[in-house]
Parts: C-alpha cells; structure tokens; sequence
C-alpha cells in the first residue's frame, strides 16, 4: 500500500499547486486603450510561435505572418488603414489621387529621415515598388504593381496591373514598406536584408537575429512621427512553438507577450491571475468549403445542403472561439462595412430528419464517407463536425498532415470538404479569392469549391472595379447570396486571434490581418 | 592451553533459509599448537569450509548463524569480538587462501596493489614502502618481482595461487587457513605449491589449518589430522596415528577407498551409501546408516568421544570399554553387504 | 531429526505442516516463488491484470459513448456524473480513458510484437552466427539508430496518413536497434554455454538450434525486454501524437487524449492529470512487472 | 591503439552511406515538394520548375545522390532551401547545444542511477529496494513533455527561480538536462544493481574480506570498478538515444537543438538540412561508441592487453617465466 499512497500524495501536491492559480479575468479586445506617451529604457519581450525563413518577405516572394509582425516595426508604409472603416489615412504619403484607372499620385512627407540618415524621396519609393513588382510578382504585394515613377522630389506615381479603387488601401500593408536603395546597399544588398533588414524608416531599427533564438530591434529615436512614443528601448522577439510553454513564460515573467495563441487555450488562460487574455476579431469569418469537382460527392448539391442542415453551429462556434463569439450568419465579419445577413437562426436549425432525407435523395441511403483536411489546429472545429456528421450517417476521416504535405493537399483539391477563412477588409483585387476563375486557374488557391461559374467570375470585377462603394457593396450582397443558394460554401464562425500579455501591459493593437503590432505596447 | 594458538570449543554453525536449516557444523572441538600444521580432511559437504569461515568470521550475512561455541585465538574469543576488531585480526593475525585461484584475485587491479592493500590495511607505511614490500612478498612466492604491474589473466592457475598466498602471508599472520589450496591445480604445480608452503610455513613458524580431501597431501604436510564426517570430528590423531593405526569406521573406509598400486583390483572399494542430508541429520552417529562394524547401541544416541590413545581419540562407541561388540569382520572381505 | 532444534527450525516445521501439496520444484516454479516473493513485481502483476480487464469489459465500465458529445457538459470538474471530468467537446473522460486502455494496450502489444519479430530477429541471428554477420546486422542497426524516430514516423504518416498500422510501422522502425542489441546481447550470454556446445557436438542443425535451444533459454530475458518494451512505446506514442504524428482524431488513445488537455493544463488540469495518470500507472505497472520477472527469470539471481 | 581507432572510423564510412542512402530512399516516397516550401504558396508552375532544375530535384536520384555524397566527402554539406545558409552553420551552434544538454541528461542520470543502483543492490530485497525502484520507475514511466510541463509549472511559473525556456541565461539549460536526466535514471539504477550483485557474489570480493578490508572499501574500489562496465555501455547508449532524439524536450523547452533542426526541416521538406542532421548525428554516434570501447579499455584491463597492445605486450610476456 506504501506505493500508492506515495503516488497519491504527490499527484495531488501537483494538482494543487496548479489549481491554486485559477481565477476569472475578463476579456479585453485589441486596439482600446489610448496611444502611449512616455518613453523608458525598458524591454519587451515578445514569443511568436514559429521562426520565419527571411525577415523582408516582399524581397524573398514570402508571405509569413512572424516576418510580416517584424518588418511592420522596422518599415513604414504610404499609407495607413483606419480599422473601423477599412478607409486609407495618411502616413508616409500626405495625400493621392487617381490621374487615371491604373495610375495612382501620391504626395510624400519632406521631414522623413530613413535609418542610414538619408531623406525620404520619391526615387526610394520607386526602388522599393520595383523590389515588389520583380521579387513578389507571384504574390499579392508585387502581383498588382506595374511601375512607379517620381514627378518631382516628394511626389511619385504607382502604375497597377488592374483598375481597383480600393488598391491604395493595400499600400497599407505591412509587406508594402518603404526602404531606399542606399540602406539596402549598407545591409549587403536585397539578397543580405533577409538576414538583415536594417533599411527603412520605421518605429523600430533592426538590431540582431540570432539564429533558433531571438530577433533583437531598437527604437528608432528619430522617427518621423512625432505624436508616436515608443514606449521600449528594446525589442526581443523569441520563438516558442508550444502555446502552453509561451503562456507559462510570462507567468515565470521571461516574456510580456505571447503572441497567436489558439484561442480554445487562450481562453482557458482567462483563468490565471497574473495574466490578460486578449482575444480579438479581425473582420474574417471561418467558412466550411466543399470540393464541387466531379468524382467528389460534396459534387451534388443535396449532400452539401444535408452537411449543412446537421452541423449544429451554436456548438462549432462555442469550441472555434472558445465560447467568445456566436455562429456567423454571414459571408463577412460584422464588423466589416460590406457585411450582410444571409441567415436566419431558423434557416440554421439542426434539422437531423432533413439532412437524412436529403442524402437518401442523393442516393446515399446507408451512409457516406467522405475526409477533411486541415493543420493540427485545426483539429477540435473537425472533431465537432464529425460528431455532427456520424449523427447523419457520414464517417467524416480527419486527415492533419504536416505544412508541406497540407499545402500540397490544400492546393490540389486532395479533399471533400476543407474550413478555410477569407479576409476581406477592402475591394482589392484579390477578394472572393475561392471563386476567383484566375486564382482557380493558377491551381494556387488553399482550399475552396475548385470550380466557379462565369457568373460569381463577373460579379467579382465588377465589385473590383466598381469606384462607388454603394454599388459595390450591391454586387457583394448579390455574389453572397449565390454562394449561399447554391451552397458553394456555409460560413460557420467570426475567425477569432488571442495573445497573453503580462498583467501590466497596456495598448495591444493589431496590424492588417490581425498580427499584432508590437510598437504600440506600454505599462 | 599454552602451547596451541587456537581452541575451538562445542561450536555449532547453521545455514538458515525459508526453506530449511542445514546443520553444517555440529559442536566440534580442536587444539591447534603453534608451529603445527593440522590437516583437516573429509568428503564435500562435510563442514570443513563452514569451519574456516567460522574462524574468519565471514559466514554468509543473515544465513550463516553460529548457534554456540568459542573459537579462542591466544586467548581470546574470536566470536565475543566486534566487526572492528574482527576486521583487524583477518589479514593480520589470521588469513586465508582460497580454492580456486582463477577468481580469487580482482581481474581490474594490478597484482602489486593488491598484495600492497593488506599491508597498508595492517601496517602504517606510505604506499611506496608498501609496494617495495609487494615486490618481496612476489620474490618470496618465486615470481619476477618486475611483474607486480600487470593484471592478474597475465598469470598462470599456478601464478595466481602463489600471489594469494603472498597475499596471506604479506603480514606474517599467526595462523594460515589454507582451504584446498592446490585442488584446482595440476599434480606438477600442486606439489610446487606445497613444497613452497611448507618452506615458509617452517621460515616463519606460521600454525597452519590445511583443508583437504585428498589424504596424500595430509600425510605429505601435516603435524596432526582431525576426520570431519556430517559436521563433526569423528577422529582426531597425530598423522602417524591417524595412518598407521586408524580407528574410527569412517576413517578405515576412507583408506580403503585410496587405490593402491600394487594391487589390480576389478573394482574400487566405495563406502556404499550416501552422505546424510545436513538438513535432516540423525539424533543417533551419523555414519550409522554407512558403518558397517555398527550395532543396535550406534542406532539409539549419539556417540562421544573415546580416548584410544594419547592424543588420538575418536568418536564411536566401539572403543568403548561397554561396546558389547558384534563379531569384528576383517574389513577386507565383506564387500558391500553392510546393514 | 536434527542434532539440535533452533528457533528457526521449529518456524520451518511450523510452516511445512501448513503447506498441504507437496513442493515441487520445476525452474517455472521455482522462478514463480521468487517472483511470488517480490511485493512490487506483485502489484505490477495485479495491476496489469486490471488493465487488461478493462481493456476488455471497457464497453461495459465506461458510463458514456466515448465519442457522443454534450456541449452542455463542456469543461466541467471531476464529478458524480463524469469521475474524471469532461473535454472541451463535454465528452466524459473517464470513458475515453476507459476505452483509451483498450487503443493504448493493443497497439502497445502490436509495437511489441513488431518490434520484437524485427529487431529481435536480428538480434538473434546476429548474436547466434557471430562474426561478419553480426558486425553487418550490428552496423545496419548503428544506422538506424542515427535517423531520429520522429522521422521515420513523419515520412510514414506523411505517405500513408494518421493510422494504427502505420503508428505500429513507425515505433517498429524507431525501436530496431535497440531491441536487436538487447536481444543479440541474451543471445551471446546464453550462446557461450556448454549445453549449446554440446548440442552442437551432436550435431544439431542451425536453425533447430535457435529455436529449440537457445530462445527457451533466453526467453526469459526476452520477456523482460517485451514487457519492458511495453511501457516504451506506450510513452513513445504519447511523444508522437505531441508531435502531431500520433492517431487521428477521435481515437481516445491516452497520448491523444493527453495531448488535447495540454492546452488547459492552468485552467482545467484534471484533462491532463488523468490520461497522465493512466499512462503512468501501466508503464509503471509494465516497468515493475518485467523488473520482477527479471529477478526471477534471471539465473544469476539466485 | 591508433590501428584499433582507425579502424572503427573507417567503419564510418559505410554507415554514413547506408544513412544517407535510407533518407534518400524516404525523400523520394514524402509528399510535398521542396521547391514549392523554398517559394512560398503563390509561386507560379514555371518558378517552381526552374527552382527543381537549379536544385537538380528533377535529375534520377542515384545522381542526385552521389552529387551530394561527392558534396559531403569534400565538407560540403550543401546550403540549407530555407534560410539558404550552409548546413554545417547551422547544425553545429544547435548539436553544442544539444551536446550540452545530454551529456547533463546522461551525467544527472548515471550518478544518481549508479549511486541508487548500489544502495539497492546493497539493501537487495528490502523496502530500500522497492523504495528506489519505484521512485526511479516514476519518472521513466511519465511521457517526456508531461514532465517537462510541470518542471517549468513549478520552478519557472510558481517558484520564478529558473526561465521557463530558451537559453539566453545558462540557467535554460538545467530544465531540460533535469528532464531528460530523471527519465534515465531507472535504466541505469537497474543495470548497476544487477551487475553489483552479481559482482558482489565473486570470490574476490571474498579475498577482500579475508585481508580484513572495510566493508565500504570492498563496494567502492573493488566491486564498483568490476560493476561499471556494463553502467558504461548504457550510458553509450544513453548517449546515442538523446542527443538525436531530443525533439520533444527541445520544443517545450524552447531550445534550439538538432532534434528539433531536423524535424523542423522534415516539415518544411529542407532535405539538404535533414541529410546534414542526420549524418552528423551518425558521425557522433560513432564516435560516441568508439569512447565507450576505449573507457572500456581503459576500465578493464583485461581488453587492455588484448586490443591496444596486441603485438608489443604478448612478445614481452612470452619472455621465460621465473622457477
């Protein structure tokens, strides 16, 4: 007996220990506290889940999301998006206009100093738009840009490829900033900033990446904006793949932040004393896609009308946001100015019943069996799913393989059914991606139905092109409403991102798609 | 008690285990004199190596028990003494060789060390002096003391048994236990082995206990020589007694058994019979059951020890003046045909 | 009968007159009274036992469907209704524990079997023919042993997807080297004994050898390593499906299971403390269990 | 001595083939192109070819592999797809790291495992005994990153004494040895016992008592020195095991080891990385077994006199023994 109780006795030691911590804490969104004024010589530490391949993705055609939190602290961009509206504000560039459909003017500051002292002219917006257009042609930072070319010292005009009212928002991301030849020739050249982008004239200098471990970036002391106070000296980005391992190090206090977190875990945080819990919607929606390509039976519109009348949304939601948010009822997030409400909560009844009926039509009377694909986090949403679908009498198979093979899978249409989200924050070029009949074309798009009618393909310009947001916003709700009655695709839940910062941080806000902006921290 | 070195009285030593108790050594008593070679002679199982270890006080820890008895050493009860001082006697006044020298001796330290580690243990001297010693105790045993850096499988059975013995004698104990010192070695290195034991056993004057069964070396070596049958002394004498003129059954069996050259005999004669089990030994003599001049008498109690003539005694009733005596038979003829 | 009667004597008679069969005395016995007489291999006996039991009555035992989810019971503590508490889908733990001991024990037995049939073949044949055979064998096993198992079990989920067999084909590689040497190595302790020499002086052929004399003779180190092996590859699957390579996903194998109640280890600790729990519980079982045998199988060990 | 260490190193040669040959074999089955990891998601077709042809991934793979061997004979271990920087940069900061760690790992576990081992073979079949075995048995019997988990819980989060991961302050480094270290300690306590007892039963052990030697004495210098020769060859084995396979410490803790480098490249399909991993992990190993055979020798003088000396030493023992 002496055995057991000695195991007893020290389990629960550790259950206390751990149980002890547990207390309710609220949730506080992102970008709600007033911007910070003091400067100190402190330092912020920040763990981001994985480490990037290269730090400048518009120069290496990379998109990943740790290189793009990185660059948007060492590199300004011509313009900044207004959160709320989806609306171009002023940064780099003062004002701009539209001379014609495809060629844009913008009008540059005259007191911005870049890193290597040099000012801020029209010809480094030329050279950074020419990085663009010939290392990231393959992707949306260089796929729309034709050229550039300065009128005078603080004036340039950016050619495009397409005619889209809405492109100068783009310039607002993070990939868009604005370098000049001279710095980049310091850092080594194009090939050497990824390694080491110190060029730029943004609200942090590059410092030092040691590789495996950290990426190092000071306050840039003469930054152009003056009303900005980088609260921190110093900036340590760390990379810890398990969440779990990150949350605990800002309960030791090694780190502030612990950045994209699983909201399912960070929401189980919101239990512990010494940490906040930001968990955030960034306008995108979560949508469950069939694979409409013959030889798939997600084909037939029956079966796609009998997955949707089983799955029980309530639920999906409650474990997709962690019981943050409620089911979508539309294609966009609410808090998007083209959102509109296709569902009704009846429409979205479980109907079991239904759902049977409609797959004996389909002529699968004694079950189906069909797989999705996802990432390994992507498993709790597919295992809500397939309890859902055994209900009806589809074995749902969950296949999570690794990136590589996923990307692979994802790209070929290896798949009945995939949930894949869609971010939409303005009418650029690249929205409603999935029935896009180019995107389709290229075999570079990660999930969707893999099929489009001329019709969705139609719409989709005319919302592009379409100058007036009114009337776009028309073509929208009309593209939306196809999708729905022909169930190419159900939107499920608002696409939630968290992060756990330290008790005493304040000011965490967000840069396009949701990353976190780590220059606007502070106590 | 003047004269002998060690005196072992009634001593009594059990194996205990779950399974059973095995009487190894029931109440023998032996004198020892200075100077002297005692033989110690006896089938396997018969309690001589329980004996010695008994002495040397390294019985098996929590089955080895000595029920009763004293071992004196000059005087002293060896049983009454502590770890600590028993510690101190082993090596110094008492030691012992063992019988099979290809594991007797530490395979990963060198021969020098471990003659050098019984002296440093016994005597104050720095490791220097205590190696220069080594080298002696080597030269003294018949080795090239140059060899006392290499590891003990660079030497022959023969070898190793001389450096055990360099090993016992490194402190010039007072009394050699040597336990069938030459058993696993070849006749031509055997008599070495005892010729050499003998010269330093006559230089230094050490009291030896030999353990053997084979009678030749006893006869060859020893002063006195004690027969061990079931765990007791069933005779005792000087050698000249013990072989000219044995008495007890067990011991003229055992001389019988000895084949002899100028006779072609069919057969050797055997003791018929098996040695009794240690664990279920009778109240009454232990060689009853084998003896073949026994009668009813032998049968009931346990027989005590007869003086048959000075110094030589024996344990058996027929040299009792009440042994009403069956008809004594000429051992030779009857073959085999026993109770 | 004795010359003199002790206190310990009068215990063993006392004992001996309780015993009522007579006492035989066969190595198995003999080995099995050692074993009898080791308290831990004991509890690590009884212990599997009750696993094994629950593995196989586990329908009966487990109060819930170790699938059906209640999104009203989610997240809930160790309560009457669910003894070890619910996951973040309200599926009540203590089942899919339950049933996670029927998943984890069978692909355990599976790995082993692999495992010994693989690398113990090797291992034999190695330790049995000797010389250039063996240095190959050995030299083979040195490579593999340098190729992490996570690799192996990548490429193979990678090609043939999450599954049992293809978990079972990973462990099996992974386990290789190890266990040929620890086979090769019973092997060349049993190969140097006489009666092997002497069958071979009789002239008994090679592969008669192997099995009718020298895998009964180390079979009972080869026991040990099995049951050994056992609590490994419980533990490596658990490893694996914290890489993401392990079971698809709603096996309840204790690793998955594990793995899903890592992410509330702060807040709802109880989803991983007692999948942890089980998991430790059988290895340690498994651990005392072959440490156990070892003693009594072992010859030196009288 | 030196013939005998050449010799083991020659034996290298056909084992970093046969390593290489077998990831070469496993590239070919792995879904997932590599060109397509190196240009990211929205790379054209045409890109993607003109990537494979400038890595030669369309050549037959016999070619391609013996460009890479040709590569490796001559130091070149080729640059990694992702970062683009030469393998050997990378892995070697990570194997220091991972060095690090196992020989902790393995020093915490041997001593305690070896100290343990004797305090139960000494008290054999007492509650010493079943005490030891089940404190050494707990900790191999918890799956790594549970463990892992609950050393950070208590010492980092609740005790704030150690970093809960990375390596900045040396301080990273005891978490993870502890981890590792612990696991092990069951093995090596069960290996000392077993070879303690059965060194104990040895007649030399015998001889030391007779010549009145301490008890403590007889256990340290005597049986010890006999029993730690099989503790030696498990501790090569401990070795081996750890240094490669420290993937799941190396993502709890944090830490930047090869392990993790390799099953960080497999995912990303950087093959050039996972071969240069491979390969010096092999190269390691069979270094690691060859110091274990030489503190064999060392440890036992009975393989002295056999291998290293060979020819010199049995010509002067030939030499006429003395009468």
């Amino acid at each position: 007996m002496k055995l057991r109780k000695l195991a007893a006795i020290l389990l629960s030691a550790v259950m206390v220990v751990s149980m002890a911590s547990v207390a309710s804490a609220d949730i506080i969104g992102a970008d709600v506290d007033a911007p910070n004024t003091t400067k100190t010589d402190e330092t912020l530490v920040v763990t981001l889940a994985s480490e990037p391949s290269t730090l400048w993705g518009a120069a290496a055609g990379q998109v990943e999301n740790e290189a793009e939190i990185i660059i948007a602290a060492t590199q300004d961009t011509l313009v900044k998006s207004d959160k709320a509206t989806g609306e171009a504000l002023p940064n780099l560039a003062t004002e701009w206009e539209w001379l014609d459909a495809t060629h844009c003017q913008f009008k540059l500051r005259d007191d911005v100093v870049m890193n290597d002292g040099a000012p801020l002219t029209a010809d480094d917006v030329v050279f950074t738009a020419n990085v663009w257009k010939e290392y990231s042609a393959n992707n949306d930072t260089g796929r729309y840009i034709a050229g550039a070319e300065a009128v005078d010292e603080h004036t340039v005009v950016i050619e495009f490829t397409t005619e889209c009212p809405d492109l100068v928002n783009m310039m607002s991301w993070s990939n868009f900033g604005i370098v000049n030849e001279s710095g980049v020739e310091a850092a080594g050249g194009i090939e050497a900033c990824a390694k080491n982008p110190i060029m730029g004239c943004g609200r942090y200098i590059f410092k030092e990446w040691v590789s495996g471990q950290s990426v190092t970036l000071e306050r840039n002391e003469n930054y152009w904006d003056l009303d900005y106070a980088g609260y921190f000296k110093t900036i340590v980005v760390k990379f810890t793949n398990d969440p779990a391992a990150r949350e605990m190090a800002i309960e030791s206090g090694d780190s502030q932040v612990a950045a994209d977190m699983p909201v399912i875990q960070a929401t189980a945080y919101q239990g512990s004393p010494n940490v906040n819990v930001v968990i955030y919607d960034f306008g995108q929606v979560t949508h469950l896609w069939y694979n409409m390509t013959e030889g798939h039976p997600t084909a037939d519109q029956k079966v796609r009308q009998a997955i949707e009348k089983a799955i029980n949304y309530e639920a999906l939601a409650m474990v997709g946001t962690g019981g943050s948010a409620t089911q979508a009822l539309g294609y966009l997030s609410p808090s998007s100015p083209y959102y509109h409400e296709l569902y009704t909560l009846e429409e979205r009844a479980l109907d079991i019943e239904g759902a049977k009926a409609l797959l004996a039509e389909a002529g699968y009377e004694n079950g189906l069996e069909l797989t999705i694909l996802g990432l390994q986090d992507s498993v709790p949403t597919y295992t809500v799913i397939q309890e859902n679908l055994r209900a009806i009498g589809i074995t749902l198979n969950i296949n999570t393989p690794d990136t590589a093979s996923f990307v692979g899978d994802a790209f070929g249409g290896n798949y009945d059914l995939i949930v894949v989200g869609e971010w939409i924050p303005n009418r650029n070029p690249s929205a409603y991606v999935f029935v896009s009949e180019g995107q389709i074309a290229s075999g570079f798009v990660i999930g969707g139905p893999k099929v489009t009618t001329p019709e969705l393909e139609a719409l989709r310009q005319q919302i592009i092109t379409e100058p007036d947001n009114a009337t776009a916003n028309g073509y929208m709700e009309e593209l939306e409403t196809i999708m729905k009655n022909d169930t190419i695709t159900t939107n499920l839940y608002p696409e939630l991102k968290a992060a756990v910062i330290a008790k005493d941080l304040k000011g965490f806000g967000t840069i396009e798609r949701g990353f976190m902006d780590i220059t606007t921290l502070y106590k | 008690m003047s004269g002998n070195i060690l005196s072992i009285k009634d001593l009594v030593i059990h194996y205990e285990t779950q399974e059973e108790v095995v009487e190894a050594v029931n109440k023998i008593n032996l004198d020892l004199n200075k100077g002297e070679i005692l033989g110690l002679v006896g089938e396997t199982g018969a309690g001589k190596t329980t004996t010695a270890l008994g002495i040397m006080g390294l019985l098996p820890p929590k089955v080895g028990h000595v029920i009763q008895g004293n071992i004196f050493l000059e005087g002293e009860d060896l049983l009454k003494k502590s770890q600590r001082e028993m510690r101190s006697i082993r090596g110094k006044k008492i030691s012992m060789i063992f019988q099979d020298p290809m594991t007797a001796l530490n395979p990963v330290k060198t021969v020098g060390d471990q003659i050098a580690e019984v002296i440093r243990l016994h005597e104050r001297c720095s490791k220097a002096e205590a190696l220069k010693k080594a080298q002696d105790m080597l030269a003294m045993v018949g080795i090239v003391p140059e060899r006392y850096k290499e590891y003990p499988h660079q030497f022959s059975g023969g070898m190793k048994q001389r450096i055990v013995i360099a090993i016992a004698l490194a402190c010039e104990p007072e009394l050699l236990i040597a336990d069938e010192p030459t058993t696993a070695l070849d006749v031509t290195i055997q008599a070495q082995i005892l010729d050499m034991m003998r010269k330093l056993q006559k230089d230094k004057g050490t009291s030896m206990i030999l353990i053997t069964h084979d009678l030749g070396v006893v006869a060859e070596m020893c002063d006195h020589c004690a027969v061990m049958y079931g765990g007791e002394i069933v005779e005792y004498g000087t050698v000249e007694q013990i072989f000219d003129n044995p008495k007890h059954p067990y011991t003229k069996a055992l001389y019988r058994s000895i084949p002899s050259l100028d006779q072609d005999v069919e057969r050797l004669h055997v003791i018929p019979g098996m040695v009794s089990d240690p664990s279920n030994l009778p109240t009454y003599c232990t060689f009853y059951d084998r003896c073949e001049e026994c009668n009813e008498e032998c049968g009931k109690h346990d027989p005590w020890i007869v003086d048959i003539e000075p110094g030589h005694w024996a344990k058996c009733f027929r040299y009792t003046p009440e042994w009403t005596g069956t008809p004594v038979a000429d051992p030779a003829e009857t073959q085999g045909e026993g109770k | 009968m004795a010359k003199m009667h002790t206190p310990a004597m009068e215990k063993i008679e006392r004992r001996n007159a309780r015993r009522k069969k007579p006492v035989k005395s066969t190595p198995a016995y003999e080995s099995w009274k050692r074993f009898k007489r080791n308290k831990t291999a004991m509890i690590g006996l009884v212990v599997v036992c009750i696993l094994i039991l629950v593995a196989i009555l586990a329908p009966l035992i487990a109060p819930y469907d170790y699938q059906t989810q209640d999104y009203t019971a989610m997240l809930q503590k160790p309560s009457g209704a669910h003894l070890f508490g619910t996951d973040q889908f309200g599926r009540d733990i203590f089942s899919r524990c339950i049933y996670g001991a029927r998943y984890s024990l069978v692909i355990a037995l599976f790995c082993t079997i692999a495992a010994l049939f693989s690398g113990g073949l090797l291992g034999i044949i190695a330790g049995y023919f000797g010389g250039k055979v063996d240095t190959i064998i050995m030299r083979i096993m040195d490579i593999f042993q340098s190729i992490p198992m996570i690799m192996f079990a990548m490429c193979i989920v990678a090609v043939l997807g999450n599954g049992i067999p293809q978990l079972v084909c990973a462990i099996m590689f992974a386990s290789m080297p190890t266990m040929a040497r620890n086979n090769r190595a019973a092997i060349l302790r049993v190969r140097g004994s006489d009666y092997i020499e002497a069958s071979e002086a009789i002239g008994v052929g090679q592969w008669k050898m192997i099995l009718k004399h020298m895998i009964p003779n180390a079979a009972g180190i080869m026991i040990i390593f099995f049951v050994g092996f056992l609590a490994v590859s419980i533990l490596m699957m658990s490893s694996m499906s914290y890489i993401g390579v392990g079971l698809a996903a709603p096996t309840p194998e204790w690793g998955l299971i594990l793995n899903d109640g890592k992410a509330y280890m702060m807040t709802a600790p109880f989803m991983m403390i007692f999948p942890a729990l089980m998991i430790m519980v059988t290895c340690f079982a498994f651990n005392l269990l072959g440490d156990g045998l070892r003693d009594a199988f072992d010859p030196k060990m009288k | 001595m030196v013939k005998y260490i050449i010799k083991r190193i020659l034996l290298l040669i056909p084992i970093l083939l046969g390593v290489s040959a077998i990831i070469f074999i496993l590239k070919t089955f792995t879904p997932g192109d590599p060109a397509r990891q190196i240009l990211g998601n929205n790379a054209t077709q045409e890109q993607i070819d003109a990537k494979r042809d400038e890595l030669g991934l369309n050549d037959p793979v016999p070619l391609q592999y013996v460009r890479y061997i040709g590569g490796v004979v001559t130091g070149d271990f080729g640059d990694s797809y992702r970062t683009g920087e030469p393998v050997l940069k990378e892995i070697l900061p990570r194997l220091g790291v991972s060095g690090i760690i196992t020989l902790g790992a393995v020093f915490i576990g041997a001593v305690l495992g070896v100290l343990l081992g004797i305090l139960s073979a000494l008290k054999k079949y007492t509650w010493v005994d079943s005490l030891v075995l089940v404190i050494s048995m707990f900790f191999q019997s918890v799956p790594e990153f549970v463990v892992g988990l609950f050393l950070i819980l208590i010492f980092a989060v609740n005790l704030h004494i150690l970093p809960a991961n990375g390596i900045e302050t040396p301080l990273g480094f005891i978490m993870p040895m502890l981890c590792v270290g612990l696991a092990s300690i069951a093995s090596y306590t069960r290996i000392t016992r077993s070879s303690m007892l059965e060194v104990m039963g040895e007649d030399y052990i015998r001889t030391a008592r007779a010549k009145g030697q301490t008890e403590g004495k007889i256990v340290y210098s005597h049986a010890l020195r006999n029993a730690i020769i099989p503790v030696v060859q498990s501790i090569g084995t401990g070795l081996a095991n750890s240094i490669g396979g420290g993937m799941v410490i190396e993502t709890v803790f944090a830490v930047p080891g090869v392990g993790k480098y390799i099953v960080d490249s497999i995912t990303q399909r950087n093959y050039p990385s996972v071969l240069g991993g491979a390969l010096i992990i092999a190269f390691v190993l069979t270094i690691i077994n060859l110091l274990v055979d030489i503190a064999f020798v060392i440890i036992d003088p009975r393989l002295k006199t056999t291998i290293i000396a060979g020819g010199a030493k049995r010509k002067k023992a030939a030499k006429p023994k003395a009468a």
